[in-house]
């Protein structure tokens, strides 16, 4: 792997390292936010893959000018530009089931909305076993 | 090396930055802050691989309305993480080996900016050789989006629609009765509102420019959408909600969103009676160019309506819950 | 000729903005509390910006582009300051106090420092 | 030259980027978030230039409306807790 | 009518008897009438068919429909479906006679569920019987399970519920996690399931190979009660007494090892294990079970345990007369179905009327008591012979066949084994009947009842046993019957003899 | 001239009548939209299957550019069939719909969860029929997004669907974004999307490290939508607490839509020859698929909440699929695909008996349970017979799907395998009996008045039981489909 390789592939494993780091916001933190963040920039940092692939050395935005010119990979532009869409209102519905769930629980960490259906599941069938005795 | 691999790589460390900074940081609004940093390198990132049209959009979306909507979020929710109690250990590694296997992926890709990788050779030399013959117009982005590849964006279009609806159904039941309340707007911001009166005009100018000059450079429905949208979020933001829904009511947004899905959907009917297939718009006009033309100009005009509408009303959903934080969690 | 004129006066107008622009952020990150900072980076990034924006105009010449670079300028010319001016009041009404020469004053109020809990 | 303004600018927002990362107060944070933006919005203009295609300014265009917007909102937010009308029960916020 | 007609007439027969008692649940003499109404039926369509099978000619089949491509639903007359028909549809009579006397005498709960359950199970029993291929078969003996499984748990007690339990889990576990495997597994080779004269197999499966899939087949038709599966028969003796002898003559177990002959005989073909000696094992573990069963039989107390021990260790000697896979073993083991029938029933029907009139369940309670109920005893003797083989009862043929199919295969320990398991019938069941006869009762002088016969104590109170006299004449009627029967399978054994052979092609 | 256009109009029906659905004031006039749509859907895609049957693979191409430049509609045996059990589940889910969603959801909010409920039915109807990789993306999240809000309307009920929808869509997103990843990889390595022409170019690249870690990052992906264990932890609360009617669509069609896509992928675009495809099914999916099936078996037998443990059965039963596949053969990929259409009918059948409990009692515990099949007798006996099709006993579907399970296991000489499999269906003897027992064995509790489900929704269940039992008696039909799919999909049809 020489010099060349390395800076060839750079860009990527660049990227690669970005949707990492997003990644692991989203399954390490448990504040419900903080995870539709990480969602955010993991989902970014695919468009960036996307975008990266279609650019072309020298080449310019795939707008004709009417001269001849090398132009970038217009398709994965136009696959982003949807991919972002998905991405917003995927954010737009997390963030309202973040406040939906601030609503029913008063608290938007995992660990204590675990702990509060634990206590209403386990109180709900300590409650039922004294039903059934 | 170019200068061209400077400022990429630059700004690359500076998302790399900005994503650590995130993951590290424990204050909500700072991470907040920071992702909207994050989507602004990413967009300047985005235009330097001369993806402009998208730099576009994720500038709108990451910078503007992703904000918006979480800032709205933490104002009803939390502006602080509380510290992480279960073990990292485990997402770790399964990061890391998710990670590994990438960079093991990347080994037989093509180098960055080889004219001769596969996608450089294979379907997309058409788009750049023909959309001049076809559909007569320069952005080819616009023409893949709108015609080529025109039932993606119609699913595009569907999907944000979906969000809209979503977060209609989440949150409608919690939106306020617009009565008895005290209505807080900026009153004695003064110079907030002469600056906002005097920029709304020229925002939806420029809405408006985007949305009819997609044909030729960056820019088309969806950007436009969220530009017109953001004249109205900021109105809604100084003048008070009260006084934004007044303007342009719930309900009436909700309908403008259907009618953009129906907009889009229903140009493609067209060509049924023509006997064409779902979405050609060749039929629409005298010629194959000039039909293409007027279907890419009312599908995007479909599009930004929705996109517009959703915006709005999501905004409206976000903006007129009636549960501000608790001192608590302030 | 005019050539060399156009780009002598641009690449003045430019490095001095640049100037500007790393002094005022300098000043942002240097800076002992809020309305110093704010005082760096509010002026130094206005003139800055407009600075490399008439810079990049003299460049351009007569087209669309100056048309666009002269809507971005004026629009910052006018958001920038707003928005120094509204952070400033929202900080002043919070109760947060600029520090005065002893050191005294920063820090006692709520909206003070957010704990980043590291 | 260009590169030299835009060396300069990316100098800029890295320092920007470290007083929003430093905190202390949120008020350094909004004021450098809006700072970092502007600059961006140079950038953006600074690059089309270097590239030779300078007639993608509409995206700095927007960055700078959008910068504006997003100050205001986070204005709002601190100042009444809320970016709906607010009902703050005690009164205007902190 | 032809033949295909009656033939779906003995599945449709009981199917909309079920039905209709459904339907006529509330009123209980109707729903009774229409019980024994479709018994009769049944059983006159029964021997129609075995009036036309006998007459020569084509044997009767009737095909009721694909499944899927190559496996079909259908229906087909051959001489061990017949006897088995025969059976299940006579005695399911006599049963249901016997079902109405002890249900009303022990005022038992939710008898239309029981009336109907039963009919389902005689229809899945005659679909058992007549199925024309394996998979046919497989699902009327799911169907059977299942039908069953309501009977056993009918009490409802916690003990009845463990016993249903244990019932479906192992004919359930048993059929599915085993028999269905071998199932298919003989679909994937030989690409049919018909029953064929001679088998499928042969050539289709590595000949190493055949005796596991005997094994899946052998153990998993689970109601064959081959141990170690044989758990569930004493577990369901918790359920009524017409329930058990419905499980032990009519249906159930009898479905199974008729199932294991079936396989025997149609699947692998008695000459393709004879010659690969795949299943000399299994004579092995059936010689096991059967004095292993036996063994355990005699340390029982309780009469229905013992019997339901007795029929564990009986359905083995029909195994055994599979395994033997000789001519004479095979009709050995297929005239054990029968004669065990009638003399199980006998004997079940006998416990279920002790039960019905003094409520005792342990035998060492019950000395004496066939002084008191001369009919039920004397039945009672005449079904323990047929058991153990006695001429004059239809027992001694079946047991004399099987030892010359030991004989003709070479097996002299197993003619041993035979003997030895004739003999312990004898020690675990004639002691009943002397008991009942000779013993003297314990506590004659009426003092001192203890609590575990307070129930039965508390119908008549005052001196232990008064009161006690003969069981209703809905259960005398029917046990006699069937004692009656025992004697008769005896003097028309070669008849039997007769209708079976053609199955080995003779 | 319509026949031509029907591929399409699968799809384009339900979406425009999403937003057309917006304009209704009232639930009801929604509801009798959405049913209508339903039902043309159910026809076009029934007029659809036996256009297959009759033609082969039918194209369709949208905006008459021709594929791989535009996006290509492609119909076979395989989705044909799937895209009949989406628009049938939904058309017999609908009736049922429309009482218990007027009991569980706000008035305000019933038109627009019908516009959500149409759009979940575009999408996946959408990303089955498309013959391009990208197109199925956007359709898989129009109708992920829509299934989370949709999971997310049983917080009426329950607050737990709020967190089981926030979890789905997290999880859901994230395996959505992998998707993404792999199929960003197969096209920078084949310059396509379309699905046909991808086939045709990966085979021409050979050994390439690129293309495994695009594999690797579409069946983690699909996996991750599907709920192959263990990736399933969404799954669970996302069905126990959404609304019945909602539960009962996801159940039958959600999963079944990935598990078409895996399909898809794993058999048409990479095939049998790429050099990963055969350790893949060998060593991960087949493993993992006996895992799911025992432990998610074993997980559902102490589960208070019936519908949990439905849910854990449905992981289960989807490792029955997953399990199918991994055999690469015909008769594995029959069995895959007759399960699916199988497992819809009986799963469906089941939830909406136990909707019909909730909508009685409010919950659906085992205590619950208790004397119901005195109570409510018919929807007790209709969750029965569902039950007896999920142990797989014969006559019913269950035991057709099982009985083409283990015949594909025993052609493939896994017998131990087979063994598995009827041993795991054991487990749900277990887990389907404790109902039964409590529901027949034990006395209602006091002061019940609740009575029997209104007809309603009894009639949607003991249609699809009805449907359980005849599919289960002619299996013909299913089977001939299903036959044809597989060798579709192994590209061996005639």
């Amino acid at each position: 792997m020489g010099v060349d390789d390395i800076l060839g592939l750079f860009n990527y494993w660049m990227v690669i390292v970005l949707m990492m780091i997003g990644l692991y916001t989203v399954v390490s933190r448990g504040n419900l936010v903080k995870k539709i963040v990480g969602l955010n920039i993991f989902q970014t940092s695919v468009f960036l893959l996307y975008i990266s692939m279609g650019k072309v050395t020298g080449g310019t935005a795939p707008i004709l000018t009417g001269k001849p010119e090398v132009y970038s990979n217009p398709l994965p532009h136009v696959l982003i530009l949807t991919a972002i869409v998905v991405g917003v209102a995927t954010t737009a519905l997390g963030l309202a089931l973040v406040v939906r769930i601030k609503n029913a629980y008063d608290t938007i960490e995992e660990d204590e909305i675990q702990a509060a259906d634990d206590e209403k599941e386990f109180g709900d069938a300590a409650a039922a076993e004294d039903g059934r005795r | 090396m170019s200068i061209a691999a400077v400022i990429d790589i630059s700004l690359l460390v500076f998302l790399g930055l900005t994503a650590f900074a995130i993951l590290k940081l424990r204050a909500l609004f700072a991470v907040v802050m920071l992702s909207s940093v994050f989507s602004l390198v990413s967009a300047a990132l985005l235009v330097h691989l001369d993806a402009v049209d998208v730099a576009f959009t994720e500038a709108a979306v990451g910078a503007g309305i992703s904000t918006v909507l979480m800032l709205a979020t933490l104002a009803l929710t939390s502006r602080r993480e509380k510290a992480p109690t279960r073990s990292q250990a485990l997402p770790l590694i399964v990061v890391f080996l998710t990670g590994l296997a990438l960079v093991y992926g990347t080994l037989d890709m093509p180098r960055f900016g080889d004219p001769q990788a596969p996608i450089q050779v294979h379907v997309a030399p058409k788009y750049i050789a023909d959309t001049q013959s076809e559909i007569g117009i320069p952005n080819i982005v616009t023409a893949v989006l709108a015609s080529y590849r025109g039932f993606d964006t119609l699913g595009e279009v569907t999907v944000i629609f979906t969000a809209g609806i979503g977060v209609l159904l989440l949150l409608a039941g919690f939106i306020r009765e617009p009565e008895g309340l005290r209505v807080q707007t900026m009153d004695h911001h003064l110079v907030l509102r002469v600056v906002t009166k005097m920029l709304i005009g020229p925002i939806m100018l420029f809405a408006l420019y985007v949305q009819f000059h997609g044909d030729f450079g960056p820019g088309g429905g969806f950007q436009a959408g969220l530009i017109f949208a953001s004249a109205f979020i900021i109105y809604a933001l100084v003048f008070g909600l009260e006084n934004a829904r007044k303007a342009v009511p719930g309900r009436a947004v909700r309908l403008l969103v259907a009618c953009g899905v129906l907009l889009y959907g229903g140009v493609g009917f067209v060509s049924f009676l023509f006997g064409k297939n779902y979405l050609n718009y060749s039929v629409l006009g005298v010629d194959q160019v000039a039909g293409q033309h007027l279907g890419i100009l009312l599908v995007e005009f479909g599009v930004g309506l929705t996109v517009a509408a959703v915006m709005v009303s999501t905004f409206y959903a976000f903006a007129g819950q009636n549960q501000p934080i608790s001192d608590e969690d302030w | 000729m005019t050539a060399l004129v156009t780009d002598a006066v641009s690449w003045a107008f430019l490095a001095s903005g640049s100037f500007l622009v790393v002094v005022g952020a300098l000043g942002l990150i240097r800076m002992p509390d809020f309305y110093t900072r704010l005082h760096a980076a509010g002026i130094t990034d206005t003139l800055g910006a407009d600075l490399i924006l008439m810079g990049l105009m003299v460049q351009a010449g007569f087209s669309l582009v100056t048309v666009k670079l002269l809507l971005i300028g004026a629009f910052l010319f006018f958001t920038s300051p707003t928005s120094t001016h509204a952070i400033a009041n929202a900080a002043l009404t919070a109760g947060l106090n600029p520090r005065i020469a002893d050191g005294a004053g920063a820090g006692t109020d709520s909206a003070a420092p957010e704990g980043d809990g590291k | 030259m260009f590169a030299v303004t835009m060396a300069a600018l990316l100098a800029a927002m890295i320092l920007a980027l470290g007083r929003l990362y430093l905190g202390p107060t949120l008020y350094d944070r909004v004021l450098s978030a809006n700072s970092f933006g502007t600059k961006t919005v140079l950038l953006i203009g600074v690059m089309g230039f270097l590239t030779g295609r300078p007639d993608f300014l509409d995206i700095s265009l927007l960055y700078a409306l959008l910068n504006f917007i997003g100050t205001i909102a986070v204005l709002k937010f601190f100042r009444y807790r809320t970016l709906g009308d607010g009902v703050n029960p005690d009164g205007d916020g902190p | 009518m032809t033949a295909t007609a009656a033939l779906a007439l003995s599945l449709l027969i009981p199917s909309v008897g079920a039905v209709l008692i459904a339907l006529t649940g509330r009123h209980p003499n109707l729903r009774e009438t229409v019980t024994l109404t479709t018994a009769v039926l049944l059983f006159a369509d029964v021997v129609w068919l075995l009036s036309m099978a006998t007459g020569g000619g084509p044997a009767p089949a009737l095909m009721i429909g694909e499944i899927m491509p190559g496996l079909s639903l259908a229906l087909k007359i051959e001489p061990l479906g017949m006897m088995f028909g025969m059976i299940a549809s006579g005695l399911w009579m006599v049963n249901s006679i016997y079902s109405i006397g002890y249900m009303r005498a022990n005022s038992e709960h939710k008898q239309t569920r029981f009336y109907v359950c039963f009919a389902i199970a005689i229809a899945s029993a005659i679909g058992v019987a007549f199925a024309a291929n394996m998979f046919t078969l497989f699902i009327f003996y799911e169907v059977l399970t299942i039908s069953t499984y309501p009977l056993v748990a009918h009490k409802e007690t916690p003990e009845a519920r463990q016993g249903g339990r244990t019932y479906l889990g192992v004919l359930i576990g048993t059929s599915i996690g085993l028999q269905l495997v071998a199932i298919i597994w003989t679909w994937v080779a030989t690409g049919t399931l018909d029953f064929t004269k001679g088998g499928i197999i042969s050539g289709k499966v590595a000949e190493a190979l055949v005796p596991v899939l005997l094994a899946l087949y052998v153990f998993g038709i689970g109601k064959a009660a081959l141990m170690p599966f044989h758990r569930w028969l004493p577990a369901a003796m918790v359920a009524p007494t017409p329930v058990s002898a419905l499980l032990h003559a009519v249906a159930v177990v009898k479905a199974g090892v008729f199932t294991v002959m079936k396989v025997m005989i149609y699947i692998f073909g008695i000459d393709f294990l004879a010659a690969t000696g795949a299943s000399t094992w299994l004579i092995w573990v059936a010689a096991a079970t059967l004095l292993a069963a036996s063994i355990i039989a005699m340390t029982k107390d309780n009469l229905k345990a013992r019997l339901a021990y007795s029929t564990v260790s009986q359905l083995a000697y029909v195994t055994l007369g599979g395994a033997l896979a000789t001519s004479m073993g095979v009709l050995g083991g297929s005239m054990h179905i029968a004669m065990h029938a009638m003399g199980k029933i006998t004997l079940f029907f006998c416990a279920g009327a002790i039960y019905t009139v003094t409520h005792k369940t342990e035998i060492s309670d019950m000395d004496g008591l066939g002084r008191l109920m001369p009919f039920t005893y004397g039945a009672f003797l005449i079904g323990a012979l047929s058991v153990i083989g006695l001429p004059p009862m239809g027992g001694s043929w079946s047991k004399w066949y099987l030892m010359l199919g030991a004989a003709d295969a070479g097996q002299l320990v197993i003619i041993g084994v035979l003997m030895l398991s004739s003999l312990l019938n004898v020690a675990y069941l004639l002691p009943i009947v002397g008991r009942g006869f000779f013993a003297t009762p314990p506590d004659a002088a009426g003092h001192g009842v203890p609590q575990a016969q307070a129930v039965g104590a508390a119908a008549a109170p005052g001196r232990f046993l008064s009161g006690i006299r003969e069981a209703p004449v809905f259960c005398v009627v029917p046990l006699c019957l069937t004692a009656a029967g025992c004697f008769v399978l005896f003097i028309y054994g070669d008849a039997l003899y007769r209708l079976l052979e053609p199955m080995v092609g003779r | 001239m319509i026949a031509a256009h029907l591929p399409i109009l699968q799809v384009v029906v339900p979406l425009i009548a999403a937003p057309l659905s917006v304009f209704c004031r009232r639930g009801s006039t929604a509801w009798a939209l959405t049913f209508g749509v339903s039902i043309a859907a159910l026809a076009i895609s029934m007029a659809l299957l036996g256009q297959v049957l009759d033609r082969g693979t039918l194209s369709y191409e949208l905006g008459d550019w021709a594929a791989p430049w535009g996006i290509e509609y492609r119909v076979d045996a395989a989705n044909a069939l799937v895209l009949l059990i989406i628009s049938g589940i939904s058309t017999v889910v609908l009736p049922y719909a429309r009482v218990s969603i007027a009991h569980e959801i706000e008035p305000h909010n019933q038109t627009l969860f019908y516009t959500c409920y149409l759009l979940c039915l575009t999408g996946l109807l959408g990303m089955v029929i498309t013959g391009d990789a990208f197109n199925a993306f956007v359709f898989l999240e129009i109708s992920s997004l829509s299934t989370y809000v949709l999971v997310a309307m049983g917080a009426k009920r329950d607050r737990r669907a709020l967190t089981a929808a926030y979890t789905y869509l997290v999880m859901g997103t994230i395996g959505a974004t992998f998707f993404v990843i792999g199929v960003g990889l197969l096209y920078m390595m084949t310059g396509t999307l379309n699905m046909a022409d991808l086939a045709e170019r990966i085979p021409a690249i050979g050994a390439n490290r690129t293309l495994v870690v695009a594999f690797a990052f579409i069946v983690t992906g699909l996996g991750l939508k599907l709920a192959l264990f263990p990736m399933h932890l969404w799954l669970p609360n996302a069905y126990a607490f959404a609304p019945s009617a909602v539960t009962v669509f996801l159940a039958a069609t959600a999963t079944k839509a990935a598990v078409y896509l895996l399909l898809r992928f794993l058999f048409t675009i990479f095939g049998t020859t790429f050099p990963t495809f055969e350790p893949t099914l060998t060593y991960l999916l087949l493993p993992l698929a006996v895992i799911a099936m025992f432990a998610a078996s074993t997980v559902a037998i102490f589960q208070v909440d019936i519908k949990r443990m439905l849910a854990y059965s449905s992981i289960a039963q989807l490792g029955y699929m997953v399990l199918g596949m991994s055999f690469a053969t015909v008769t594995g990929l029959t069995s895959t695909i007759l399960h699916l259409f199988n497992h819809a009918l009986m799963k469906g059948a089941l939830f909406m008996a136990l909707g019909a409990v909730v909508m009685r009692f409010g919950d659906a515990t085992i205590d619950t349970m208790r004397g119901l099949g005195r109570v409510m007798p018919w929807t007790m006996a209709a969750f029965v017979a569902g039950g007896l099709s999920l142990i797989g006993m014969p006559l019913t579907v269950g035991f057709i799907s099982k009985w083409y399970l283990v015949a594909a296991a025993l052609e493939s000489g896994l017998w131990p395998i087979a063994v598995l499999v009827v041993a795991s269906s054991l487990l749900a003897v277990i887990y389907i009996w404790r109902v039964v027992e409590a529901a027949y064995f034990d006395d209602p509790p006091e002061g019940v008045t609740a009575g029997e489900a209104p007809p309603a929704l009894l009639i949607p269940t003991w249609t699809l039981i009805g449907a359980n039992i005849y599919f289960g008696i002619d299996a013909s039909l299913t089977t001939r489909v299903a036959g044809e799919a597989a060798r579709v999909l192994l590209g061996t049809a005639s």
